[in-house]
């Protein structure tokens, strides 16, 4: 066994992960199911070694405006959350995208709506991938459905919102965030240096060393012409991640009669449903997104071309859904089967819904 | 003279072993049953010296959980 | 005399205030959470204010404060419960408004409300219940928790420079001119307790006539948190927190 | 190879940390692992349970329908998870408190005595560890040297002297075995 | 000229229409563009009158939290905010929406994303219909479009929302907001009596009179089956709304060739590109959701049966486009014409983009 | 001796600091945003921290502080610049971080904020300008509007029972272990001009040493919300402002 | 009919409240009404102007690709909106300031003394109400009566008392008009 | 004895009018243009006396703009 494979929690996964990624700071507050998230980093102490910063913050609305201000200033920042706390934080990551900074926010989903429930759900798709704060705008929304993947998203999401200048989501659930897997973790990376931040990014706050021209990070303009400029700028920003950077797991896709549409936990719980499915007979395939957004609507429309249906599973009343219409333009049945507040489904029940929608009749 | 008599009833369904009454009386009246459990698997509280008890309600004021109702006479 | 002679009706001198009702209160052993309740439905049955009483839960553990006394209740989202007694109050006035809220919630992100309910001198009652520690979510660093103190968040034990200081801040809200009366009380001991009803009732008076907004701080343990035993947590408060957080009033318009 | 298992118990029973031990020793026998708990709010008492899935390949999901295995530690516990044994598969009880025996005949039942061998041991902390023996007796399912690495891992070093104590507890959970 | 018709701006509608209504009370935080409300309402003194209750909140996050107070006793109460001030709304959204309460909620939109302009914007359609709080949930959401709906939805908003116990949105923007046009008033009515509210609202928290079982607003479930009932609960009502309060107005759809698809303020200035294009020999109709959500599906589809295709016109990225797709089942082109960053377009704007996208080729 | 022989560049004794850039400033006539920036900018360039000061702008009326005065900035959400403000000093300790913030930004929807930041003892200077009123978006209320002032939400004259009372929140900030500094000055004469520099200069010192937050509170007028000339609102505030809020510091920890 | 008017010029001008005069003489004669402002943040300077459409029937949009008549009152405003009047429309605009005139020929042209007529006047608060005398004797689309009720209606009542100096200005700019 | 001296200039363009100068001025050098006015429109501030100015600098200190530069000798 060698020593960076090891066994924790999804939530762990991402505080170890960051620190490795050689992040700058985190600032969060507690909320179940996510808070081994910063208990953990406190527990490693960082300040110690890489120097990195952990605070618990007041409220998610300052937490997030702390990640707000740290991003402005070229650090890698982040912050972790779940449902209720990441609906405090809509304002702060508008201003994010209107500020065009690069940051990381987790949101371990937990049955909503309201105080709701402590257990897994996927009910804040929407939030994530449609609507969320006011104006257009969008992120870069991954959604991990094992711990490795906890741990390994902390970097790509890092390194797609540097690359582009935007924010960064992990959409897991409390499932994710709960379950102990093994995970191999990333080298230790040293954080950036203020020199390499000033190259890398020109543009963020850090003073006018050599008097070089003044840098401010706002998400004002007054001027529409201008303001509809940068929304333009946005906008084609978000074509650009649209091409470059979809991503979905396609399962024996080659030959299925049906697709399941799923991600994160419920892929997991979708793939146990299909391996059982295949031992029955029936064909059934899965597309999991790992990017909700961009959502991957190429692959989806790939992998269902032969199918009979669609089943999209979600821990929600149907969010997802209307993306997988879109994307497959309504060309064949898409169905959805999903449970909520807080329940989680069987393989069993999943196929069951499939066999219900598609198959008896 | 006049003395004092008291007693105090337990709802041991209620009661949750916290130890709190045992510790605020000051007749040393009260303990926590060392094997028997509630239905919640919890040692309740009893009256292990019923005769020491001055029905002065210390106990019963500081139970988070209401357990206790406390009964007083005065003898002449 | 026989003990059954003693257990009589006519001999009782103490029971469970029938307001708090039989529900099993998911409280930890020993919570102080469960004696201010108990506190909080006797004062409101003394007062005969049950078909007028509302109380607003909090996020925390005393959550589901509604489920115990028999009362209407609200739930506030986290730290918000102050905005919403204003609300309530302000709607029908003749009502009893109080809230009841954990030092997370009403001192964490809840300060902004809870400064400015007070500031606007709304005619509610506050219960602050401060135990150092965020105990619903499992023993996180509180604003109110101590240098040197233990917690999920701090594990090494709070340092200033890392985490800020312990804040106060009924001490503040005494200084504004919306409260009549802001008192800080704890429940550890039979005394204690005594004190402390008296002050809930100070409390609830004060909504009903108009006085302006009255704060009661309850100095609590949370003994699953602080990793010791109900007994051990007692003396732990009376030993820490009683240092920097001194009981009595700081407050009292009369 | 691939094993199932949930055990379920009271909070206070150890039962997500001898979940805990499991997965660790499935690590040291580079096994893939998945190790889920239920998770409530944190006031002290209710119950809790524990999945762990041990494999040779990578695991689909980490809710079943079914177990190979199911460790039960309370009455509530055993009501819930009887059903939930495969045909042909393990269900293992603790006899403490116990009112209304499993019935099932198309699977194993083994009842242990675990809280009164605790007693015995005079060690209330020992009880998982018994429970763990107890059930690796009945399903070798990891070594118990990689048992031992894996405690070993999922301790604090500053526990690591209480090693030889749960290698007792450990020892003697495997000799409680009847079925 | 009857006494109650007057000239006023549309946040002075909402306004004075909310009193004559016999609202209970308006808790708001100031920002441009609808201050005026708040500033109407202080300035009309109804404490004095009617009795209702007008407080200025220390912030979005305390005020909403009021309206969900005032809900949760079966009052009459309503915030209204812009854009920014509204994503710091969506927890107390998600709050309300569980715990089934009937409230009034305004977005003046302005320009995003961040603090962006403060000129119109209709970039909180997907925060309004979609996203916006965590979890499953819906607002109805109203889209006036002249400063008469301002006032009358109002009323029709405090209705569906007592009649559905939901909240009631007014969706509109910095044009509608701040433009002046002819109202007519409704007549004063009373505000409810707390024996009527008992009535009405045999859930509402107002004190257990009569030792009646006691009420309890609350959100929270831990219970995950209860939880999903609860959910199942909350989507029923939704089919329900679904089925009955779907608005949309159509213009000429009889005959036409294209169809424009347009809310609010752009609802208007594509009707005066209408009255240009069919001058010119274009046949083009106008459906206008008034509901945005429920979306008017069965409207639109009927409204687009013969038609070439559809321009979907917003002050935004396109976000409306993909329930007008959805609607239509992609049957159809659908294409879209936005501005941005508080920019409106002009009628021959509008007009012209019909023409690239459909006419000129 | 004639004026041009005056005029020349060796008896030059006060000219507009050059940090202070050409850009037309928004603000109405005679405001006193525009007399503070110049102070902000004179400091900064006293101490030679034109390479190291990071400021934190609001949302209000200076909003747009970050066109005038040539440093990096960084413009906050509404209420949130001490949040973003701590975030950047604890991420580069090295640079001089202040805040630039109106009563509605700091004292209404930014007083959790605030009031964490002050508590936790951030190393960053905190300008606070005071003009009772909501500038920026026509002269609303604000926490700090005096009683029986008119403003736009409450056009007839605050009232205690229906808007709440005024807000002075310096003297709570200076209660808090984490504050090193707090002061109240004004800028309507020159020698209170003087005496505000220094305050400025102060608490910017504080912060690029460490001894924690620093505040300091400006009253100042908003001519144009309250309806008056420069002049008589200048007069106004002498008049009726320093009651309530009395110059002076509140805490100097040397 | 349909009448759709811009008016434009610095802030202090009275250039919204000129527009809600018209407005609200519109409401007078039963028309269909919009009034549509720019507005900004509310520091004292800048341009501001206005839209106001009367008309006898719904009126779709207040937002316009050009106007029937452009009544400007410095060089942005004439700047901006000259391009907007109508062929055959109406372009008006203050003398005041301006250096350089309009040039279209397609439109009529009014230039009015406004501005030098208010310091004749000797009353600064006047000036709005000149430029709308102006207005009315060039384009009469609503009577003098309505635009005097009209006024009334838009005052609080606690300036009633300054209808007659109201009047005044009125009627002296109506007599200003020259082309 | 030393007589001290000053004179100041203005930027008109950047003046705002707001008289605030004059106000603080001890030695009434200042006023505002009646008639005209900068670009934006502004009663710009002038030296109405420029013999008596001091350059003491008040109203330099005090002008929102930062619009005054002052300039000062002292005469033996
Ligand atoms: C917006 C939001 N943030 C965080 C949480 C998670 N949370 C629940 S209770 C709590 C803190 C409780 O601490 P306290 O108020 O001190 O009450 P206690 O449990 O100690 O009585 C937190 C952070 C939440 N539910 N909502
Ligand atoms: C979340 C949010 N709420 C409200 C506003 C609107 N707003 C802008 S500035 C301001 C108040 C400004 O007042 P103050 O902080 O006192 O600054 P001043 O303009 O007086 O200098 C408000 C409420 C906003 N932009 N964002
Ligand atoms: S009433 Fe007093 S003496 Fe009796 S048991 Fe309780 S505390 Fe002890
Ligand atoms: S105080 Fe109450 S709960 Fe605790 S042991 Fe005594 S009776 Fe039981
Ligand atoms: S966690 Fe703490 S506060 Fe919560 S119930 Fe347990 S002891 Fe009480
Ligand atoms: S509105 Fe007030 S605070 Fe804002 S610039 Fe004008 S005078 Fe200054
Ligand atoms: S320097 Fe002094 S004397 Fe000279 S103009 Fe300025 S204020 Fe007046
Ligand atoms: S103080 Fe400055 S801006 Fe004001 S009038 Fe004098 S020079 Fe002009
Ligand atoms: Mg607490
Ligand atoms: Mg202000």
């Amino acid at each position: 066994m060698k020593d960076d494979v090891t066994l924790m929690k999804g939530n762990e996964a991402l505080a170890i992960a960051a620190i490795r990624y050689g992040a700058d700071g985190y600032f969060g507050y507690p909320i179940t199911p996510q808070s081994e998230v910063l208990e953990c980093l406190e527990a490693q102490m960082p300040w110690e070694t890489t120097g990195m910063v952990v605070l618990q913050a007041e409220s998610e609305v300052a937490a997030i405006n702390m990640v707000y201000a740290g991003a402005s200033c070229g650090k890698t920042v982040f912050t972790s959350t779940s449902s209720p706390g990441f609906s405090l934080m809509q304002e702060g990551m508008s201003y994010m995208a209107a500020s065009e900074v690069p940051a990381l926010v987790i949101n371990v989903m937990r049955g909503g709506p309201g105080l709701g429930t402590i257990h897994p759900s996927q009910a804040d798709y929407f939030q994530a991938c449609k609507g969320g704060g006011h104006g257009d705008y969008h992120m870069i929304v991954l959604a991990p459905s094992s711990v490795q993947e906890m741990a390994d998203f902390v970097a790509l999401g890092w390194d797609l919102a540097f690359k582009y200048r935007c924010v960064s989501m992990i959409l897991a659930d409390g499932l994710v965030g709960q379950m102990m897997e093994k995970v191999v973790l990333p080298p230790q990376r040293p954080r950036r240096t203020e020199e390499q931040i000033r190259q890398l990014c020109p543009w963020a706050v850090n003073g006018r060393k050599g008097m070089r021209p003044k840098n401010i990070v706002t998400s004002l303009e007054l001027d529409d012409d201008k303001m509809e400029e940068n929304n333009h700028r946005f906008q084609a920003t978000y074509r650009l991640i649209e091409k470059n950077e979809t991503r979905c797991e396609l399962v024996d896709t080659d030959d299925c009669d049906y697709l399941i549409v799923a991600f994160g936990s419920t892929a997991r719980i979708s793939m146990k449903a299909m391996e059982i499915a295949r031992k029955q007979g029936i064909k059934v395939g899965l597309a999991r997104p790992i990017t909700l957004w961009p959502f991957p609507v190429k692959h989806i429309r790939e992998a269902a071309k032969n199918v009979k249906g669609i089943l999209v599973v979600e821990l929600d009343a149907g969010q997802m859904i209307e993306d997988v219409k879109l994307a497959t333009e309504c060309r064949l049945p898409v169905e959805h089967f999903g449970r909520m507040g807080g329940n989680v489904p069987t393989p069993d029940e999943v196929l069951n819904a499939l066999k219900e929608k598609f198959i008896n009749d | 003279m006049a003395t004092v008599k008291g007693a105090v009833t337990v709802n041991t369904e209620r009661c949750k072993g916290c130890n709190l009454c045992v510790v605020a009386c000051p007749s040393g009246v009260l303990d926590l049953k060392k094997k028997e459990v509630n239905n919640r698997g919890y040692h309740y509280a009893y009256m292990i010296a019923p005769d020491k008890c001055i029905g002065c309600q210390s106990c019963a004021l500081v139970c988070p959980d209401a357990c206790i109702e406390v009964y007083r006479v005065v003898e002449k | 005399m026989e003990i059954n002679d003693i257990i009589k009706p006519q001999n009782l001198v103490y029971r469970k205030p029938s307001l708090l009702n039989d529900t099993h209160m998911h409280y930890c052993p020993g919570c102080s959470h469960g004696v201010v309740h108990k506190l909080v439905a006797e004062v409101i049955e003394d007062m005969h204010a049950e078909e007028f009483a509302i109380g607003v839960s909090p996020v925390g553990c005393a959550v589901f404060a509604y489920n115990y006394i028999d009362i209407d209740w609200l739930e506030a989202a986290h730290g918000r419960a102050t905005a919403m007694a204003t609300a309530v109050k302000r709607l029908m006035p003749d009502k009893l408004v109080f809230t009841y809220q954990g030092d997370g919630d009403f001192a964490a992100i809840g300060t902004c409300e809870s400064i400015h309910s007070c500031n606007r001198g709304e005619n509610i009652a506050i219960i602050f219940i401060n135990n150092a520690i965020y105990g619903m979510t499992g023993g996180q660093m509180a604003p109110t928790t101590l240098l040197g103190q233990k917690t999920a968040t701090c594990p090494y034990g709070r340092r200033a420079d890392l985490n800020g200081y312990p804040l106060s801040i009924t001490p503040l809200l005494a200084q504004l001119d919306g409260t009549c009366y802001v008192t800080r009380q704890s429940v550890h001991t039979p005394a204690a307790v005594r004190k402390a009803k008296k002050a809930i009732r100070k409390a609830f008076e004060n909504s009903m006539q108009g006085k302006g907004t009255s704060v009661v701080e309850i100095v609590s343990t949370c003994n699953s948190g602080w990793k010791l035993t109900p007994q051990q947590a007692n003396e732990w408060m009376a030993k820490n927190m009683f240092e920097k957080y001194p009981l009595g009033d700081m407050k009292d318009n009369g | 190879m691939k094993e199932e298992i949930i055990i379920a118990g009271f909070g206070g029973q150890g039962v997500l940390s001898m979940g805990k031990i499991l997965a660790y020793s499935g690590l040291m026998e580079d096994k893939e692992v998945t190790w889920l708990p239920s998770y409530g709010p944190e006031q002290r008492g209710g119950t809790a349970n524990v999945t762990v899935i041990l494999s040779d390949e990578r695991i689909s999901s980490p809710i079943l329908n079914e177990y190979d295995t199911v460790v039960v530690l309370n009455q509530q516990s055993l009501d819930r998870f009887e059903s939930k044994v495969k045909p042909g598969g393990v269900l293992i009880y603790d006899s403490y408190g116990i009112h209304k025996v499993p019935t099932r005949k198309d699977i194993e039942v083994y009842r242990i005595d675990a809280m009164e061998a605790t007693f015995e041991l005079k060690n209330a902390k020992s009880y998982n560890m018994i429970v763990l023996g107890a059930l690796l007796a009945i399903k070798p399912i990891v070594t118990v040297e990689n048992v031992l690495l894996g405690l070993k891992k999922s301790l604090p070093e500053r526990h690591w002297h209480l090693m030889p104590q749960n290698e007792q507890a450990l020892r003697h959970g495997m000799s409680l075995v009847k079925k």
